[in-house]
């Protein structure tokens, strides 16, 4: 399957990337993803989305979502 | 005919006051009734944890935001029956004194234009995906910072 | 210099985002100072306790209502630290969809404006000598009342 | 002792007055000042001021006062 992977702000600096595209059959939940395209632990703070809402990193994914990891947000 | 809400998220600079009497002055809102209109505007200050601070630079995730903020408009539309729901938030390059948010309730009565008003902005500053950069007007060179707390 | 706020009662129509930009362009905010502002504008209904309302006819106690608000205001903007309030209240005849009252209130964060927005706005309803009248558009002739209670 | 008392609204048609001159030695409080000028028992909701200020009915007034009477206030 097919996961489009985001970054957002402070981290999308500190991993070097924004956007990313996964394909494999090997993953199951954002967990697997997050393992999938970095080495680095994830922040303690670290929010993630899944087709555009917040979900938890158990998450099941399927093939075209797109996925989302980004620190807390601070709009306004 | 069909109201909907207006929720944008905008480049560019907008003022507050102009985009509140065109909503008014449009056909949302039926002249007569509604009572009361509560409105926040956040601005940018030129000072930010102790530090002076000489732009702004807000990153939001495109898509998602405006989904998250349609949602919760709805919902907080519908429990407090509230007529109309204005926000604009803006992003990319922003300066001291610029508008960066304007959430406007409108309500047959004061407290449900009050409290959604309050809540919708509460809701925003904790949820919508919106991110801040600041540069800091540093003696020797420009500092960047990513604020990392809800003020 | 010394800012001081507007408090004023006004026999005229005026236009609520009108008065907002020109007295946030005045001197009495310094740019860059504010992060925040919470407004509140009541205007008339045309309906009032399931009745067609065609005019208010709106009288007050002048000299003590604005030395009311005005020790009100102060109170509140010295206990909140707000920068700045602006009130404008109408009164005499006035028509459906004519703002009575606006209510701004500006402040470096948002709680102290929203929460110094609400609470002048409860004091002006519950204190400040104003008085209402309705006259309804029943089907025979005109009918006048005077409204007895807090809305 | 000269006190102006003002009337307002409801009450101020019900009395057929809006403002009256009371010139007397003879009262001390506010109640005095409402039985000098109506025969009438004050409303229960009735609200009262000594010189643009809210009072009970038992303040004192002075010479050159203002003094007022009004139903319950309903602006905003």
């Amino acid at each position: 399957m097919t996961i489009t992977v985001r970054f957002f702000a402070s981290l999308s600096e500190q991993l070097g990337m924004k956007e990313i595209t996964v394909e494999t059959d090997s993953i199951q939940t954002l967990s697997d993803v997050w393992a999938r395209v970095t080495d680095q632990t994830p922040p303690d703070s670290l929010l993630c989305a899944r087709n555009h809402a917040y979900v938890t990193f158990d998450t099941a994914v399927q093939d075209g979502d797109e996925v989302a990891f980004f620190p807390p947000v601070n709009g306004g | 005919m069909v109201v909907k809400m207006v929720i944008e998220v905008r480049s560019q600079p907008f003022d507050p006051w102009v985009e509140l009497a065109r909503f008014q002055a449009g056909s949302h809102l039926v002249p007569g009734s509604y009572g009361a209109c509560a409105t926040f505007v956040g601005t940018m200050r030129d000072f930010n944890q102790g530090e002076q601070v000489e732009t702004l630079f807000l990153e939001h995730y495109s898509g998602m935001t405006e989904k998250l903020l349609e949602q919760q408009a709805e919902k907080i539309k519908s429990e407090k029956k509230l007529l109309d729901f204005l926000v604009i938030h803006r992003v990319g390059q922003i300066h001291p004194n610029d508008p960066i948010v304007l959430v406007a309730a409108w309500s047959a009565h004061r407290a449900a234009a009050f409290d959604g008003c309050r809540e919708l902005m509460e809701y925003l500053k904790s949820q919508a995906t919106f991110w801040k950069k600041e540069t800091l007007d540093t003696e020797h060179e420009k500092e960047h910072r990513w604020v990392d707390n809800i003020t």
